[in-house]
């Protein structure tokens, strides 16, 4: 079999899912003839028609909104935000009304939002932005951020059919960028489940979306250079969280560095070290460390670019720190 | 629902006896239960805030009354619009449960007054953030029209609404999609304290539909029938495929925006004007026994069945259990169905239990 | 002199800094002639005039919108949400506009964007939410949210003096309910410094606005009950957040328990025990626990609200436990 | 700004024949200047993505220039009002700069395109996000108006950001308070991919004013005149103290959204049309040469002088150094002044002395 890119995958994903269910239909701007920003959604409107692939007019908290009521009548909406920095415009409609539907209401509201997130592609501050922790707060949404096709794809899948709203962060660097067989058949992957994407004995690194490649390549160069056997975790679902994952490679190496590319303060990495500490604090051998983004908006110019964001580099150095406490 | 009594012939079109008894049967509910539950908040029985839509009865009543439940017609109502809700096939047991509190009430405790849903009924429960239901409502008639099925919407925003960036996206979302909606604006002149002046420089909300490429019509909200006739033609119209109208209601606010404001800032004079000049059931009460031949026996036979009614509700309501506190963690997500209770509760429920209240809390030096 | 409660130390505050400074104004949904929801401004236009105290169309984003750009041409903007909970509305003007316009264009941006805010109050799911944490994670903006009269009029004289953007949240159930003589003067409280309300050897509880007065009130009671000496920190301040006073803390006790009324997931606590796992590991005898909300919509019933906040019970248990580690 | 030419009493109302030159001077920047980049943009020395104006510099060069920087008149652009910018005294080394990401840009490298702000020569730097500076502009113009200033802002939205949230609460805010600001609605038929057709279901954007209860204007924005004048009216208006109008300009985008749009979504032969009939710069030139007596040779001239100083910028913005990475740190506060660089970074800048980059990264079977 051929092997798909990351957005190759999330696309099969949709195709498989409308060609599935009736009730999926895409919302988006510019998704339809155009195939979308990124053409992710290409050829879905010339395969399912208008009805089912809908340009909408520029208007984020009508698209989320327009999901969730379409979501109540039993449609399973998928909506796109062109660059996910602009689903701050749809934060009152996605955190008040979507995520308290079923609570309040009993409304079931099974829908997705999904779109390309994330930094490293000199984009600036609002087509760069990572967005998760501002949902993370949210009881009533769950949230996905897949690091390889694969998962790109399952998640994506189980996000289209799970009861409630999924957000779902592609990273747009990783789009085009990294490539793999996809697994043949229905593969859907479980929201809640991490993933051990490399086995390691002396420090466990946590991370998701683009973070686990340079986390793997950092393990990488830590293996050569100082015989350091690394364990990474990638999380793929941020809410529910994989505390039991978590615990395991915590109790296994003793040793956490949590690794994100967005900015510290406030960022994922603080819950899921209140959690290693409500957890596992016996094991703790060293402090849970963190390499995330510097506090700034992020700025445009490479050299600015990267010196905020997280470097492999920077996870080497503060491997080493860590392995030498 | 059935007001039984001879059936003449109509006046208005459309509306024969037994309708125009309906009419004034659920707008004498809407206003005689409102009445009750200022007793029960007096009597601290509700819990939270009280709104009242005392005077904007015929807008509520006649406009929900244009949608046809059995042809699976949804609205989604304001805080005013507890006539609406009625109309649609919501209790008085309902809502006195829900304004209670009660752990029987629709939202099993988790929710304020007329804020619950049922879909099969046809409403869709609403939050506070005002203009979000323009949106969503966008999305249910959506879903009409992409299934090709002949029903329609109809959300209600205020005058203060019309402001927000949700009421613009939503409606502007349901004119391009030639969605089957209906959008009301209830104009009561008010949006809390700030009169319509101070939140539009538009003279009439009706105008505002030109900007969305779609009609815009405006009628004597408090003239029930004139109400219902004006929904009903953009209902056909939406049920026809034609898309979105917007209905401006003209209506007054007689109350404060909830029953803790003393409405200091109202011009002298304007309230009581309203009051004896246009009241909404006074005048459709003249219209009945003066153009319609009911008597007025056959109206107090309806007052009395509405009091009995609402007495009736009002005991079961009260018998209502309180929610089981353990239910405030069920059914955030479909899975899992319920959230575990947190690491110092285990094994104590003593929150509760204790019923701990904040009394002399905050009675420190700081 | 006599006690003012807390909503007129913040009305007081408002009063001296338009007395003070001609270029301070304030912006929101009632606020004129009404004098608020909750009566804060009251007496505010009558004394100031229609155009220091301007009554705006329901549009937080235009409030706020509207704030940074008379903000950037010299004037000092208040702004307020009729409760907190409609900021929702407003979070991509704040996040994105607001947050960065100095960063990226240079662009003073001095405002204050205050309201009513957190439960206890039975008002439901949209009367009752506490928004510190969808903006912990966003640079350029200031959080303050204290716990006291003092606090309250001194950090919102501080805020409108400041020449960033300041989040000023006041916790609605202490409006009316506490009181004290405030200091006299130009009492003004830095920004991102934190209080000691109470002095204690065993066990520090970190904390901020209302639940700082149910853990003085464990304190009282494990101080009685158990003989436990029971340290008090408030925040006050949560973006600067203060590490002085928080590792001081810790390296006094030992033993942490963060407290607050917000979710547990996702919310601040999160950040305060990675800051503390970054800054004091060593001094840690125990895993630094949390006591917050439950991950629900804060629920309207009475017995569902005390169910789901944390109450002083729970402080004291977790406290028990904590001191038992 | 001098274009220094024999000075006849002019033709149309207002503007004298220096003033004509100037228009035709800044297109002509504009255009050029635009083309300057594209090369630039193949070389890779553009950093990001690069918007272009072409075909729609009269409607940016014409309602910019109706403003007055000498009385404190702001604008706020959007990506493809670089003729606004440069009226209002941008200069093309500051946008080379800009576009190339360079050190001593604007926004010393923090920022994108015209994304930048001065408010000494009155304009904004803008964000990305649609809609959100007429709220901003409704804040400054509100200022203005506070003050007693006679000064006027103009905002610029496309067809596709009417459709925003934002949008609607700023104007509608602005109209309320009658805030000197003007609303330019650049209608230049597409929003990215979609057509206007599927933004909206009203047939003129200037029907939206209505709405507003403000005045609603509409002329050919491919007139570089009569966009002057129009706007002009308005922000005499403002001045007056009357309040917002909007105008909508009618104008074509003929290349993509970005440099990287094919445009497969145009109906065949649209772009060739306008391009060959509609051109901006064309129609003016026909304007001045057969109307207003202006020789081939002066626009020679101009377009020489065009040219000289785009070279000049552009080696000076290549000879431009990059950002200082620590300077990213700075600025976030007024205080504290930078903010630390992150532990693993003690001592090392290593992501950046190495040039660090992401060769490589993603090849890893997952
Ligand atoms: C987005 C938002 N901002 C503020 C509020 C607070 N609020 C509740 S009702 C109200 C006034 C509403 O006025 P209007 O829309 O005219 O409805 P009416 O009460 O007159 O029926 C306000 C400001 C809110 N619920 N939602
Ligand atoms: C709130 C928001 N949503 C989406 C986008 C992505 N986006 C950038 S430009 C654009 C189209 C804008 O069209 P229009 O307003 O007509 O301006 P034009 O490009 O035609 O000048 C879109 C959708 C954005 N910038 N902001
Ligand atoms: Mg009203
Ligand atoms: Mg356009």
């Amino acid at each position: 079999m051929a092997e798909s890119t990351y957005l190759e995958a999330i696309r099969q994903g949709l195709f498989e899912e409308m060609e599935r269910d009736p009730n999926v239909l895409c919302l988006g701007e510019d998704i339809g003839a155009y195939g979308g920003a990124f053409k992710v959604t290409e050829g879905l409107q010339a395969r399912f028609g208008e009805r089912r692939v809908i340009d909408t007019p520029l208007s984020e908290a009508a698209i989320v909104g327009a999901a969730a009521g379409a979501a109540h009548m039993g449609l399973r909406p998928v909506c796109e935000m062109q660059f996910i920095d602009f689903i701050s415009c749809a934060y009152d409609m996605l955190t008040n009304y979507v995520a308290t539907a079923r609570y309040r209401a009993f409304l079931p509201c099974p829908m997705v939002v999904r779109g390309p997130s994330g930094g490293y592609v000199r984009g600036g501050p609002f087509h760069s932005q990572n967005p998760e922790a501002a949902f993370l707060h949210t009881p009533g949404l769950k949230i996905v951020y897949p690091a390889t096709a694969s998962d790109a794809k399952g998640l994506l899948k189980a996000a289209i059919r799970d009861d409630d709203c999924v957000l779902f962060f592609e990273h747009k660097y990783l789009y085009r960028r990294i490539k793999e067989e996809l697994p043949p058949g229905d593969h859907v992957v479980p929201i809640g489940k991490a993933r051990l994407a490399r086995e390691g004995r002396d420090l466990s690194i946590i991370t998701y979306a683009a973070t686990v490649w340079k986390a793997l390549e950092a393990a990488e160069q830590l293996e050569r250079e100082d015989g350091l056997s690394v364990e990474v975790l990638d999380l793929r679902s941020l809410l529910p969280m994989d505390d039991e994952a978590i615990v395991a490679t915590v109790k296994k190496t003793n040793r956490v560095l949590i690794v994100h590319e967005d900015t510290v303060t406030g960022g994922v990495a603080g819950e899921i070290t209140a959690r290693i500490n409500d957890l596992a604090f016996e094991w703790l051998d060293a402090p849970v460390k963190r390499v995330a983004a510097h506090d700034v908006p992020l700025p445009y110019a490479p050299q600015l670019e990267d010196f905020v964001l997280p470097q492999t580099g920077d996870i080497v150095r503060a491997a080493r720190w860590l392995a030498a406490y | 629902m059935a007001v039984t009594s001879a059936s003449k012939p109509a006046a208005p079109p459309a509306l024969n006896r037994d309708q125009l008894l309906e009419l004034y049967y659920y707008m004498r509910l809407t206003r005689s239960l409102e009445e009750r539950l200022v007793n029960l908040y007096r009597q601290t029985k509700v819990v939270g805030g009280l709104f009242r839509s005392l005077g904007q009865e015929a807008d509520a009543v006649g406009s929900a009354y244009a949608l046809d439940r059995s042809r699976g017609d949804v609205l989604s109502p304001l805080i005013r619009n507890l006539g609406s809700m009625l109309v649609q096939g919501a209790t008085p047991l309902e809502i006195l449960r829900q304004y209670m509190a009660k752990g029987d009430s629709p939202t099993r405790g988790r929710e304020l007054n007329i804020h619950f849903g049922d879909t099969v009924r046809g409403f869709i429960g609403q939050i506070s953030h005002l203009g979000d239901m323009v949106p969503v409502m966008a999305g249910v008639t959506l879903s009409f029209k992409l299934r090709r099925e002949e029903r329609v919407g109809l959300v209600y925003v205020g005058d203060g609404a019309t402001s927000t960036g949700a009421f613009h996206e939503g409606i502007n979302f349901a004119a391009v999609q030639r969605c089957p909606l209906v959008v009301i604006v209830e104009n009561n002149g008010y949006a809390y304290s700030t009169p319509t002046t101070k939140q539009t420089a538009c003279t009439s909300f009706k105008d505002k539909a030109v900007g969305y490429g779609i009609p815009g019509v405006r009628a004597d909200g408090n003239d029930v029938v004139a109400t219902y006739q004006v929904t009903k033609e953009a209902v056909d119209r939406a049920r026809r495929g034609e898309g979105v109208t917007l209905v401006e209601l003209m209506t007054y606010r007689r109350k404060g925006h909830a029953e803790h404001d003393n409405q200091s800032y109202v011009p002298p004079g304007e309230i009581q004007r309203w009051s004896s000049e246009n009241d909404p059931v006074d005048r459709y009460i003249k219209i009945l026994t003066e153009s319609e031949g009911v008597s007025a026996a056959e109206l107090q036979r309806l007052d009395a069945r509405v009091v009995a009614e609402i007495d009736q509700a009002t005991d079961q309501a009260e018998a209502s259990p309180a929610p089981e506190p353990l239910d405030a963690l069920a059914g955030i997500y479909a899975d899992p169905p319920a959230t575990p209770a947190l690491w110092y509760r285990e094994g104590v429920r003593s929150a509760v239990d204790q019923h701990e209240r904040a009394q002399g809390w905050g009675t420190h030096d700081g």
